[in-house]
């Protein structure tokens, strides 16, 4: 009597009255890219920076007076051919290049696979995203994640309210986070609820063409059509997490 | 008038004095006193004698009524003392007798008298026994005082809240969203348990074990009238307002005594009864109080607040909650340390039932609280879930388990002081003086 | 009386004991008394209502009913935060769109959780202006 | 063969001013956990690019010292030798302090430490060895509690049963410990040489910890102790001591040997405050001279010299933990082979720098603080030692 009963009254508490996540998932069969032209990269320029930590709210995070405990979303470094011998090094002076580098949004990422509470999970469309709300701060991702391309919020940072994005959260402390592909702008929808995605901050902010996001599995899609039309190189490709950023001219 | 200090010696003497006193009750005079004042007319009850004998480990073949015991008691009044007189009684399987008995629940078990006994006995142990035979006599229905003492029947007796619990949920989801109403705003802990609901059904219980509380107490009351023959007397006063402010005059004293634990003072083996017993007496208290400010809540003239529940930690009601909680925490786990410790105890099954279920009802409290706070859910449902179930389990089986003897115990004790049973502490005081 | 308390061990702390602990179980009654007698008499309750908005409006933009969001707010939230997180789903207004009508957290938010003891995360990220412009006259409860 | 165990007294002086200091240790360790907590641990020397320091330097290092009481209960409940059941109270007792300590020391570790005990709860990933370990480290304190409840009540089949099982639990402990860094995608991490080498490493420590706590206990209390029992151990610990080097040499000679990995091992190897600690601490006090006194006919017969050889191995293998976790999170990973970094805004020169902060190390102390406390309390109120420990009692 106790057993069953007390089984009944355990499915009756246990069952939320909340859904399931429904099968009209919008983000089905997309799977989302991006391509850096490192050629058209201007060295002195970082309208693409800037604009996605105003978009993301990690201005004030990213000017940490420790620049180590810095929180770079999307960075830009400088390299070069190694150099040799002196000689060399004058011409190499010339060879360098831009880079810049965000979370590749592995299609195996290694940072969802050791996270103990899946707070860094894959979206259905490829993205891959920090849930805030569930992680506590282990900091395994940032040790799987082959790219460096994770960030750590070490301490709370204080943003100012003029330098704040209003309709996007900043991060507290004792979280990672990293480059999100600007999902909430490509999941944007309008008053009807119909979908109608704007491009990441950092691609609108680009003047010179040089990034491009889209849908790879779409063939209207500007990804699509550069990955068609040119050779691309993604990066430690040996490692097979089949990043999904792809490098043009690197 | 030091009593801390009594010697052995000074034992022998009061018990020498309570002899003189004619107080002794000998064989002879036990089967003279028998049923129905049938001189030598005895009918030995071998079933209460078997109860008695498996609950008490065998004190009853040990007593060699020498009368320590009553010399010893601190709470036994001088004319006829007991446990003595209950222990010949016992022996002769007098249930009967035994059950009318008020003295059976004048005792608090301090075991002062188990300690003393030169013989090994457990006259406290017996009494205890005594008493859970004496809920089971005056228990209405009786059958359910009798399934509450067997081991067997705990998944059934556990088996009847969870089953009104889960048709009270079966309900409670089936219903859908509860509208709370504009003016005072209660959150029930699971939306799935509406405050409304749980109240009625707690309410249908509490009413019917009131009655069968109340059924009980009359009946306990009338025998031990019958016994003493006082059969029809009532109080000396005439008009109803004068009876009840004579009945007051003699009900007040006694709560307040047992309030203040008067009786549990005078115990001297195990001091540190007094403090686990009001621990819980004060923790049980607390909790049935905030227990009904929160169901009384929506009609209650005093609140002025538009949200009434959940309270905030901080909130006056929320502390002595949680103060109440660890009180009884506390106060249980230290007779359960004293019980395993005093390696004699017989461990009687209803006395470690209450104690186990008052537990279980804090311990799934504060699970539930914790659960609460960290706002997991549905572990906090199940949690709750659980808690009421044992606090149903308490309330409704209050009139037949140990827990009974809020009702018992307190009859007796106004029965004693209404039949002048315990003029006991003055007539000794005089005799001592005289003596001196 | 006396004469068992003379018995007991010390009797007078014992009775001191007791009245205290009496004290303490009575004494949130005994703060009621006061502050129920208090607001009778004309005081101002210390906790009064939630902020509404100016529509005057029972529905929300969730399109539910008040006492259904006073109920289940959190778990809808929670529901809302799951698909916006890791299904992509936006076409349902989140905690960014309560802060439109709602608009101070002071009085919309804190009030009930501060009152409850509950300390949700949402503001360390989220961001809902504490504004204090919340005027009763303007929003009546009824 | 009867054996007699007791209580201390801890009455004396040194018991209490012992007390007194792990106590404070772990005050201090409570205080700087909060102030930590409070401010972020962005107080400690931790950074974006070395995001795990010390703590976790000390989580494995104290769960490899656990390995203690997977000898002696492998020696006595698996092999049968029966002259080491005097020391199987006390190894098991230490291993159970050393488990919660390693527990303790990634808890404290925790961006949000208000979200461990829900989260890992509800949402598990069997694909991460930070959900796996848990269950190994929960599951082996439990299982050490059931053995010590054995032991204590002297149930001898019991005991045999549950000595197996945590002599094999053990293993995937250590191993689960080591699968942590050697699955990584770490060029220094990267290597399933490393869950077999926490394991030899875990027993050199935890042995050489039983050397030390066994002798310094017997002689402080004064009982009668047989020598051969610790030479016999020493031995074992020289054993130990010879599978981490060769661990260590075959690892370090196959990333010298395979081409792209050449880089790293030179910076692994000579690339700075790690290396010093490589080659001096691990390699030389650490390996080689325990060795040389483990092995040596005379010094390796005296209690004196493995005492020393064991504080040595004790030191060595903190070490070695140090090296593990710090130098592999320091070297960059090469994103662009065949060309080098000239800027970048996450770091200012080549490699990212991690020092050890004091709050760190006062969070290190403070658990040490706990586990002393908690064994010195467990000397006094649990017979855990033996009143002597011989090969032939008379």
């Amino acid at each position: 009597m106790a057993g069953g009963s007390g089984a009944l009254a355990l499915r009756l508490l246990t069952t939320s009255s909340a859904g399931a996540p429904g099968k009209d998932s919008p983000l089905a069969g997309k799977r989302m890219g991006m391509v850096i032209d490192v050629g058209k990269c201007q060295p002195d320029c970082d309208k693409c920076i800037k604009a996605c930590q105003q978009e993301n709210n990690v201005v004030q995070a990213a000017a940490h007076k420790n620049h180590e405990l810095a929180v770079h979303w999307i960075r830009k470094v400088t390299i070069r051919k190694k150099i040799e011998t002196d000689e060399k090094a004058k011409k190499a002076e010339a060879a360098q290049k831009s880079v810049i580098l965000v979370c590749n949004h592995c299609d195996n990422p290694p940072c969802a696979q050791v996270c103990p509470v899946r707070a860094t999970f894959k979206r259905e469309d490829g993205i891959v995203l920090v849930d805030h709300h569930r992680c506590i701060g282990c900091r395994y991702c940032m040790i799987a994640c082959p790219y460096n391309a994770r960030y750590f919020n070490f301490e709370d940072v204080e943003v100012h309210e003029e330098d704040l994005n209003k309709d996007r959260p900043k991060r507290s402390h004792g979280v990672a986070e990293s480059c999100t592909l600007c999902a909430h702008r490509l999941d944007a929808v309008d008053q009807d609820g119909n979908p109608s995605p704007r491009v990441p901050a950092c691609v609108e902010a680009c003047e010179n063409g040089a990034l491009a996001v889209g849908d790879m599995n779409d063939k209207t899609s500007t990804v699509y059509e550069l990955l068609r039309d040119y050779a691309v190189k993604r990066l430690k490709e040996d490692l097979g997490t089949e990043p999904k950023v792809h490098y043009i001219g690197l | 008038m030091a009593k801390g200090d009594k010697t052995v010696e000074t034992a022998d003497r009061t018990s020498r004095e309570k002899q003189e006193a004619g107080a002794l009750v000998s064989p002879p005079a036990a089967l003279a006193d028998s049923r129905d004042g049938q001189p030598g007319w005895i009918d030995p009850d071998m079933d209460f004698i078997r109860v008695l004998s498996r609950q008490s480990g065998d004190s009853l073949k040990k007593c060699i009524q020498c009368g320590t015991c009553s010399a010893i008691c601190e709470l036994s009044p001088d004319p006829k003392p007991f446990p003595r007189k209950e222990m010949a009684w016992a022996v002769w399987g007098m249930k009967d007798r035994l059950l009318k008995d008020p003295d059976v629940w004048l005792c608090h078990q301090c075991n002062d008298c188990s300690t003393r006994c030169p013989r090994g006995a457990r006259p406290g142990d017996v009494l205890a026994a005594i008493r859970q035979q004496s809920v089971a006599r005056y228990a209405v229905p009786r059958f359910l005082a009798r399934w509450a003492n067997e081991p067997y029947c705990v998944p059934l007796l556990l088996g009847i809240p969870i089953a009104l619990l889960t048709v009270v949920l079966y309900i409670g989801n089936s219903l859908g969203v509860p509208q709370p109403s504009r003016e005072r705003i209660i959150f029930p802990f699971c939306n799935k348990l509406p405050h409304w609901l749980l109240n009625v059904s707690f309410a249908v219980v509490g009413i019917l074990v009131l009655a069968a509380v109340v059924a009980g107490a009359m009946r306990f009351w009338r025998a031990m009238m019958i016994a003493d023959g006082r059969d029809g007397a009532a109080l000396p006063a005439k008009s109803p307002p004068a009876r009840i402010v004579a009945a007051l005059k003699i009900a007040v004293p006694v709560l307040w005594s047992i309030i203040a634990h008067d009786d549990f003072a005078k115990c001297t083996k195990t001091r540190l009864r007094f403090y686990s017993h009001l621990s819980v007496l004060f923790g049980f208290l607390a909790l049935s109080l905030v227990a009904v400010w929160v169901v009384t809540a929506k009609v209650n003239p005093l609140i002025p607040d538009g949200l009434i529940y959940p309270f905030g930690f901080w909130h006056p009601w929320k502390l002595l909650a949680n103060l109440g909680g660890v009180a009884i925490l506390a106060g249980c786990l230290w007779m359960v340390v004293d019980r395993v410790r005093d390696n004699e105890h017989s461990g009687a099954f209803s006395d470690w039932t209450l104690i186990v279920t008052l537990l279980a009802v804090v311990v799934t409290g504060f699970i539930a609280e914790i659960l609460h706070f960290v706002r997991l859910e549905p572990h906090r449902h199940v949690a709750y879930f659980t808690h009421l179930v044992f606090v149903l389990t308490l309330l409704m089986y209050l009139p037949y388990s140990k827990l009974a003897h809020i009702v018992y115990r307190t009859t007796a004790l106004i029965y004693a002081e209404y039949s002048g049973r315990n003029g006991k502490n003055t007539a000794r005081t005089a005799g001592r003086e005289e003596e001196s | 009386m006396p004469e068992n308390a003379a018995h007991g061990r010390s009797g007078n702390g014992r009775g001191l004991l007791v009245s205290i602990l009496v004290l303490i179980v009575l004494a949130p009654l005994g703060y009621y008394v006061v502050r129920g007698t208090a607001v009778a008499l004309g005081g101002k309750p210390s906790v009064e209502f939630l902020e509404r908005p100016a529509t005057q409006d029972d529905r929300c933009i969730w399109n539910m009913e008040a006492g259904e969001m006073r109920l289940h707010h959190w778990e809808h939230l929670a529901r809302i935060r799951e698909d916006v997180v890791r299904f992509g789903k936006r076409d349902v207004p989140g905690l960014n769109e309560c802060r439109n009508c709602h608009q101070s957290r002071a009085n919309f938010c804190d009030r009930c959780h501060n009152q409850v003891s509950l300390t949700p995360d949402c503001f360390g990220c989220h961001y809902y202006p504490d504004n204090e412009h919340w005027d009763p006259q303007r929003f009546p409860e009824r | 063969m009867e054996i007699k165990f007791e209580r201390v007294e801890g009455t004396s002086f040194q018991y209490r001013v012992a007390l007194l200091v792990f106590g404070g240790f772990a005050l201090v360790g409570l205080l700087s956990t909060l102030w930590v907590m409070k401010y972020g641990i962005g107080r400690t020397g931790m950074t974006n690019r070395v995001p795990w320091g010390l703590q976790i330097v000390m989580a494995v290092y104290y769960i490899g010292l656990s390995a203690g009481s997977l000898v002696i209960s492998g020696l006595y409940g698996v092999f049968g030798k029966l002259e080491y059941k005097p020391f199987a109270r006390i190894a098991v007792y230490l291993a159970t302090l050393f488990l919660i300590a390693g527990l303790l020391s990634i808890l404290t570790d925790q961006g949000r430490l208000d979200r461990v005990f829900v989260q890992p709860f509800v949402h598990f990933n069997l694909q991460s060895m930070f959900s796996i370990n848990p269950i190994l480290y929960n599951g082996h304190i439990l299982i050490c509690l059931i053995y010590l409840w054995a032991l204590f009540t002297e149930r001898k089949r019991t005991t045999t049963v549950v000595a197996t099982l945590a002599f094999g639990w053990a293993f995937c402990v250590h191993s689960g410990t080591g699968a942590i860094f050697g699955f990584g995608a770490r060029v220094l991490y990267e290597s399933p040489l490393l869950p077999a080498s926490f394991v030899a490493a875990a027993m050199a420590s935890g042995t050489a910890l039983m050397i030390v706590m066994i002798v310094g206990l017997f002689r402080a209390t004064n009982r009668p102790l047989d020598d051969e029992l610790i030479c016999w151990l020493g031995r074992f610990l020289a054993i130990c001591v010879l599978v981490v080097f060769y661990f260590l040499f075959v690892e370090n000679a196959y990333r010298f040997y395979v081409v792209e990995l050449r880089e790293a091992a030179h910076y692994f190897l000579f690339g700075g405050f790690h290396s010093l600690l490589f080659w001096i601490g691990l390699i030389f006090f650490g390996l080689v001279v325990p060795m040389c006194i483990l092995f040596n006919p005379r010094t390796g017969k005296s209690i004196p010299w493995i005492v020393l050889a064991s504080s040595l191995v004790i030191f060595g293998v903190l070490c070695e933990r140090y090296v593990i976790v710090v130098p592999g999170l320091t070297n960059p990973p090469d994103l662009f082979p065949g060309m080098e970094i000239v800027h970048d805004p996450a770091l200012v020169e080549g490699y990212a720098t991690y020092s050890i902060s004091t709050q760190e190390v006062l969070q290190a102390l403070g658990v040490l603080g706990v586990v002393g406390f908690l064994f010195l309390l467990g000397l006094k109120y649990l017979e855990l030692l033996p009143t002597e420990a011989r090969i032939h009692p008379d």
